[in-house]
């Protein structure tokens, strides 16, 4: 002990002449930090109502409540996160895994109030003082708690492709397909969407599970063709994925391909054979193999229902079979199917037309119920001088005839006009047989139905795409064959009534283009001819298509009818939806009597 | 001695918690005399609480409210996690004793209990104790989460979920954990109440005396001590 | 770190050895010769820093696993030593002479836990509940929310909804 | 500082109890020359919500008993139920003085079962925090242990400091105390535009901090009275009674796992643990003071050596449903009080399958802290506490 220890403490007294640092106003002068984590704010229009924020809170701090204003539609459950201050820790976990960044927090912090109930908001829809807050935390950059890009699929190389008919999509290997399915969020609002309702977190669920059977048994309870959906569907589901806001949407029609490519064919009777009940006397007939008769065959047998399936062509599967080029969907797959629905007992009848070689009549009165699955066959015409010429086809056509192995001669030039799937579909092809191929289309390039993918697809195969072209007259040669056709160039104009802008010919921009094969390609329509006359007088239809209640009832008695011929969106999920739906009309209308 | 005190007590001698420093006994003192003691009832007074009427001049009682919301002593009890932002709170940088609060070490002086986050069952009854032990008139501010709906803790089996079943709470204050500047607010809201005469927390509780308590005694299981002891 | 394996192996029947990085081993004995290993490694290996006693509860195996992780603090390396004990009447060979810390770890597996350690100071009295009546918390057939559920009172009119669930409902409640 | 001597106090062991076999002295209470007093949970001289149960002959103690459990919450329990991505908000719960230790260890844990390599700008801001954190904390419990015996104005001025810390790290983190930072995979920010300027004013007010301190605390014949010789720790206890961190650099032995099992980004930062013998109240004192200024020296030398920019998180699964193989690890770092650390054991699915927590104070604050008391003067309870650094959360968890 010295003196100095004595006296050292003293020197504390010059801290006397030091400023305060006391702050003056605490409660206005410090606003949180442009990260602070304070309350809750949610841009409702942005988000969907994935409840991904809900599925995190460790503390179930969060419940997803309808809100006044928002109706559920596809891609959005209508539900808002409504937070319970009386769990929430500010953690901010909701904030970065928000599938869509709408949800953040202020840097607002001071709420006091002498009821514990009112701790409890929707943020966005209860008006809060912070909502205007600009500063606050957000999911910072290069951070992310799931993947936003999605695992990229193999293909072909552009270059091989070009000259081959082999599968451009080579599909996901296990680890591949894992870590795709890994990054869903199993919000399920695909489910809404899917036509078929199929349950796909569930069966992405047992890929990470590497619980395979389970998937495939979960993709029969809504769609038995799951390899022909695996690659060809129009995966609506794919368009509301919640993913698909901040990143890519999960590949789930890959996901579906990978489950149905990697269990192996012998197993399905032993995985699907439950669910199956005992026969009953009752017996359908379904004209048409499409996926619509197919689909209903399936559920028709599992329910213990005789199905009969009349198809006029030498093979099942429709528009899947016939309009798909086998680089999309070899037939081998489809073929894999058609055999398996042929082996639990669904007896498909082939190259039996009816109205040709059975009448409408008989199949009528000797089932108790008929099932119309006929789809749109007929092409339409672009309506343009020259289509008649030789060398003028039309896709659907030009489609089948390849597919079922013919030899097609469309010259060195081929033009395709239109800008669906089958358009893109023949514009390949005809890419794959030799010619220099050209589509010209209406709209733009962003306005075209076709898969994205596909366009892609096209565009790496070097097929020249010309939009904004409307075709005026197809020119012939001397010798009454195809040789160019003309075009205009159009702008396009916004529609008054809220449409998509229409494309307007410009005056004086004909352009010629040489060709040598003009594909037409812009959709097709019904025949119902096989129908005897009373019946087709009674059948409701409307804009070409069949008119079906809810159970895909028509207006004629004990007459179902699915698929393209009644549906607008005219892909196989659809069809294959109507044929479960129609299954389910028909064991109601049988059983009840 | 109230009735409740009574019926409690023939209730611990069921219990199999029951401590043995409690049972009736008698002691022989240093100068020989011998003792008989029952510890519930003769270490504590074992009424009930009294509901204190605001007095009859409203402007007294008025000046009364102003003298309590700009006095407010807080009792040290760091119950939760919470406590650790009272550091910066009473020390220079917001200095809360400029605002007439300060802390106070024993229930007897201190006015308000600050419930600093969430209770765990062991705590909760040594916030029972030191709340009844303050003087009226007496005020409970909840921080956080965990005293609204039991916050991180609330599939906890060890921790209360809402404070309001076991005590009655005057102000709230969200956060976890709020920080300084919210609690200076939690005490401007709860100046503003108790100035409007609506700090009657005490006065609830004694109204509501065999409500609290049953709520109390449900998950106190172990509970060894008198029913009300100030 | 080899070596010690190698002279562990040689005097004890361990096995499991599961190097995770190059200072830490997690090792395997039976029941018995546990004590005898850690007072091994205590006294000739130089794992003078007791670091932490702790159990796993393995139900489906109707096992717990205790874990007694050692330090030897001259060359930095950690030893982990498991040992599995039957669930039913749970108990093991006290460790409380080897450090003074180890009673209050007993202490409490045999609160949380309920396994017993005969012998070791203190070890029935209550170290962190006061009052609790049920099975020990820490076992997993304890439901904690359950258990909340029952006792303390969620504040009420809470109520969510699964978004798959929701737009089924909504939109096509027949399909 | 001069050399202290320790002052050989002995009591009068005539009017104490024997001492009982199990190493524990024979108190009989109804001899009545004894009485039991509660030190805590409501008392201001307690360190957190804990308590300490005393038997005193006059104002010595002959017995003491820690009680705890005023805080237990059951983390490992609740965890238990919880995705590993969900434990990542509660597990900074555990140690409320210092949250980002369990932060850290419990990201290092799952990122060691789980085979994660941490970009390096993650480490580097990783350390950062953390020592920032150990400062925080440094700067609330080292004036705090002149608080203890009635000091209270080093206190004052400490926690200012500490608390133009947590402004900083409100500023990176987005909270004040729970920062939530350190997440399994990376960290959740990079540092904002003038972060090390700010962090570097702050720092050259803690040098001047410490030179008032030592004015006030260290060289201040008071204090040096109340703490010199007191609550001695013999070195053969570190051992026996599992004593770590500054407590055992206090006795003597230079244990620091910072240096011993370097981790993060240790190994390239240059300091060297300071270590004393006294083994005292005040020798301890020392050696969070000496902590102090190393800190101070060490978040120098990573805001001079950190890269400016670079990725913050490693990409992990999606945290939904993320799976950690099965095994199980013990990840330790070096907190202000000494070794922290976390034992996991993942079953392979989405939930851990048990989390242990081995904070220090486990054993300074009931094993060491209740022989400490024994003899002891009942005014020195608050004291001892404090230099054993006791915090109840990590003890019940």
């Amino acid at each position: 002990m010295s003196l100095k220890d004595i006296l050292s403490p003293f020197s504390a007294w010059k801290n006397l002449a030091l400023e305060p640092v006391t702050v003056k106003d605490p409660l206005n002068e410090r606003p949180g930090a442009p990260r602070y984590r304070g309350f809750h704010k949610n841009e409702l229009n942005e988000c969907i109502g994935c409840g991904t924020c809900s599925d995190i809170c460790q503390n179930a701090a969060i419940d997803m409540v309808p809100v006044e204003g928002i109706e559920t539609k596809a891609g959005d459950s209508g539900l808002r996160p409504m937070i319970d201050y009386g769990r929430c820790c500010w953690c901010a976990l909701c904030v970065d895994i928000c599938s869509t960044n709408s949800l953040s927090l202020s840097n607002e912090y001071t709420w006091v109030n002498s009821d514990p109930e009112v701790f409890r908001f929707i943020p966005g829809a209860d008006k809060k003082s912070w909502d205007a807050n600009e500063l606050g935390w957000k999911k910072p950059d290069n951070y992310n708690l799931n993947e936003p890009l999605r695992v990229k699929m193999e293909e072909t190389a552009p270059d091989e492709r070009e000259m081959s008919f082999l599968e451009v999509v080579k599909g996901y290997s296990k680890e591949q397909a894992e870590a795709e399915a890994d990054r869903c969020i199993e919000c399920g609002l695909c489910t809404a969407t899917c036509p078929a309702h199929m349950d796909i977190p569930q069966y992405i669920k047992t890929i990470r599970d590497n619980n395979l059977e389970e998937g495939l048994r979960i993709m029969y309870q809504t769609n038995p063709l799951p390899e022909i959906c695996g690659r060809v569907c129009t995966r609506r589901c794919e368009t509301v994925c919640a993913l698909g806001h901040k990143g890519d949407a999960i590949s789930i029609r890959w996901l579906k391909r990978y489950i149905a490519d990697n269990v192996s064919f012998d197993e399905y009777e032993k995985i699907l054979n439950e669910g199956f009940i005992e026969k009953t006397d009752k017996k359908v007939s379904i004209i048409g193999a499409g996926p619509s008769g197919l689909s209903l065959g399936y559920y028709l047998t599992q329910r213990g229902i005789k199905a009969t399936i009349y198809e006029a062509k030498e093979k099942a599967g429709g528009m899947t079979m016939y309009g798909i080029p086998k680089y999309r969907l070899p037939m081998e797959i489809l073929d894999k199917e058609v055999e398996f629905l042929q082996k639990i007992g669904v007896e498909i009848k082939f190259n039996t037309a009816v109205g040709k070689n059975i009448s409408f009549n008989d199949l009528y009165n000797n089932s108790d119920a008929v099932f119309i699955g006929v789809g749109f066959e007929s092409p339409y015409k672009i309506g343009i001088e020259g289509e008649n010429l030789k060398g003028s086809l039309q896709a659907i056509e030009f489609l089948r005839e390849i597919n079922k192995g013919n030899k097609i001669d469309i010259g060195k030039k081929a033009v395709i006009v239109g800008g669906g799937n089958v358009a893109i579909d023949a514009a390949r092809i005809a890419k794959r047989i030799g010619a220099e191929t050209t589509i010209l289309y209406r709209r733009r390039v962003e306005d075209m139905p076709a898969d994205w993918e596909e366009i892609e697809g096209a565009e790496d195969e070097k097929v020249n795409i010309i939009t904004q072209a409307i075709p005026v007259e197809i020119i012939p040669d001397e010798k009454g064959k195809v040789k160019a056709v003309k075009y205009l160039k159009a702008k396009m104009v916004a529609d008054d009534k809220g449409g998509r802008p229409r494309p307007v010919p410009i005056e004086g921009s004909e352009t010629i283009i040489e060709t040598e094969t003009v594909i037409g390609a812009i959709g097709q329509g019904a025949d119902y001819s096989f129908l005897p006359k009373e019946f087709e007088e009674k059948l409701e239809l409307m804009r070409g298509r069949i008119v079906t209640d809810s159970n895909m009832k028509t207006s004629l008695d004990k007459v179902f009818a699915g698929g393209d011929a009644v549906n607008r969106t005219a892909d196989a999920i659809s069809a294959i939806a109507d044929g479960h739906k129609a299954a389910i009309g028909i064991e109601k209308m049988l059983l009840s009597e | 001695m109230s009735e409740i005190n009574n019926k409690n007590t023939s209730g611990i001698e069921k219990d199999k918690f029951f401590a043995p420093e409690n049972e009736k006994r008698t002691v022989t003192a240093p100068d020989g005399q011998i003792i008989e003691i029952d510890p519930l009832n003769d270490y504590f007074c074992g009424d009930a609480p009294r509901v204190h009427k605001p007095h009859k001049n409203k402007l007294f009682e008025s000046f009364l409210n102003w003298a309590r919301a700009e006095s407010i002593w807080v009792l040290g009890f760091g119950t939760g996690c919470g406590s650790i932002e009272l550091y910066p709170l009473l020390t220079p940088r917001f200095d809360a004793y400029r605002f007439g609060i300060q802390m106070a070490p024993t229930p007897r002086q201190s006015s308000l209990m600050i419930i600093s986050g969430y209770l765990s069952v062991k705590t909760l009854k040594r916030v029972v104790r030191s709340y009844e032990q303050m003087q009226n008139p007496k005020f409970v501010m909840g921080l956080g989460s965990c005293t609204i709906n039991g916050g991180m803790y609330w599939d906890s089996y060890n921790t209360i979920n809402r404070l309001d079943y076991y005590l009655p709470v005057d102000t709230y204050i969200a956060g976890c954990m709020p920080r300084p500047e919210a609690l200076l607010a939690g005490f401007n809201h709860l100046k503003k109440a108790i100035k409007e005469g609506k700090g009657e927390g005490a006065n609830k509780y004694a109204e509501n005396f065999e409500w609290y308590k049953a709520n109390q005694k449900k998950i106190i299981k172990d509970w060894n001590m008198p029913d009300y002891n100030w | 770190m080899k070596e010690l394996l190698q002279r562990l192996e040689y005097r004890f029947d361990v096995s499991d050895i599961v190097q995770k990085r190059e200072n830490q081993t997690f090792l395997t004995i039976d029941k018995k010769h546990t004590i005898s290993l850690i007072t091994h490694l205590r006294d000739i290996e130089n794992f003078s820093h007791f670091v932490l006693l702790t159990a796993v509860d393995w139900i489906e195996d109707n096992l717990f696993q205790l874990t007694y992780i050692l330090h030897n603090p001259e060359v930095n390396i950690d030893i982990a030593i498991r040992t599995m004990i039957s669930r039913d009447n749970p108990e093991m060979d006290s460790a409380h002479h080897l450090w003074e810390q180890v009673a209050t770890y007993q202490r409490e597996l045999k609160e949380m836990f309920g396994i017993n350690f005969p012998g070791s100071p203190g070890v029935n009295d209550s170290f962190i509940l006061e009052g609790w009546d049920d099975i020990p918390p820490y076992r997993r057939d304890f439901d904690t929310k359950k258990y909340t559920e029952e006792t303390y009172f969620p504040r009420p009119g809470r109520q969510t909804n699964d978004p798959a669930e929701y737009m089924k409902n909504k939109l096509y409640p027949n399909g | 500082m001069a050399k202290n001597k320790i002052i050989n106090w002995k009591p009068d062991r005539s009017k104490f109890p024997d001492i009982g076999q199990d190493g524990k002295p024979v108190v009989d209470l109804a001899s009545q020359k004894y009485v039991k007093i509660w030190h805590g949970p409501n008392h201001p001289g307690v360190t957190g919500n804990m308590s300490l149960e005393l038997t005193v002959n006059g104002d010595e103690i002959v017995d003491a008993k820690t009680h705890v459990g005023y805080l237990h919450r059951g983390f490992e329990k609740l965890m238990e139920r919880r995705k590993y991505i969900q434990c990542f908000p509660i597990v900074c719960r555990m140690c409320v003085a210092e949250t980002d230790f369990p932060e850290y260890i419990y990201a290092a844990a799952v990122e060691d079962l789980a085979n994660i390599e941490v970009p390096e700008m993650a480490q580097w801001l990783r350390t950062l925090v953390l020592e920032m954190s150990r400062l925080q904390t440094l700067l609330r419990v080292v004036p705090g242990q002149g608080g203890t015996i009635g000091l209270g104005l080093g206190v004052q001025w400490g926690v200012y400091l500490r608390d133009l810390i947590l402004d900083l790290f409100e500023e990176l983190t987005g909270g004040r105390i729970y920062h939530m930072y350190i997440i399994p995979g990376g960290v959740r920010g990079l540092l904002p535009d003038g972060f090390k300027n700010r962090m570097e004013e702050i720092l050259k007010k803690v040098d001047d901090y410490v030179i008032r301190l030592t004015s006030l605390m260290y060289d201040n014949a008071v204090y040096k009275k109340r703490t010199i010789g007191i609550g001695v720790i013999p070195t053969d206890w570190v051992d026996k009674y599992g004593i770590v961190g500054p407590n055992a650099r206090a006795a003597g032995f230079k244990r620091d796992i910072r240096k011993d099992n370097p981790y993060l980004i240790y190994g390239q930062l240059d300091y060297e643990p300071f270590t004393t013998t006294e083994s005292d109240i005040f020798a301890r004192a020392v050696v969070r003071l000496e902590d102090l200024k190393t800190t101070v020296d060490l978040i120098r030398q990573i805001i001079a050596k950190m890269p400016l920019n670079g990725d913050i998180k490693a990409k992990t699964p999606n945290v939904l449903h993320w799976k950690i193989p099965k095994g199980e690890t013990y990840v330790k770092s070096e907190s202000s009080r000494g070794e922290f650390g976390f034992y996991l054991v993942s079953d392979g699915s989405e939930y851990p399958r048990r989390i242990n927590l081995r904070g220090p104070s486990y054993t300074h604050a009931i094993t060491v802290l209740e022989k400490l008391l024994i003899n002891a003067n009942i005014s020195d309870v608050s004291a001892l506490m404090v230099s054993l650094q006791t915090c109840p959360p990590e003890i019940e968890r």
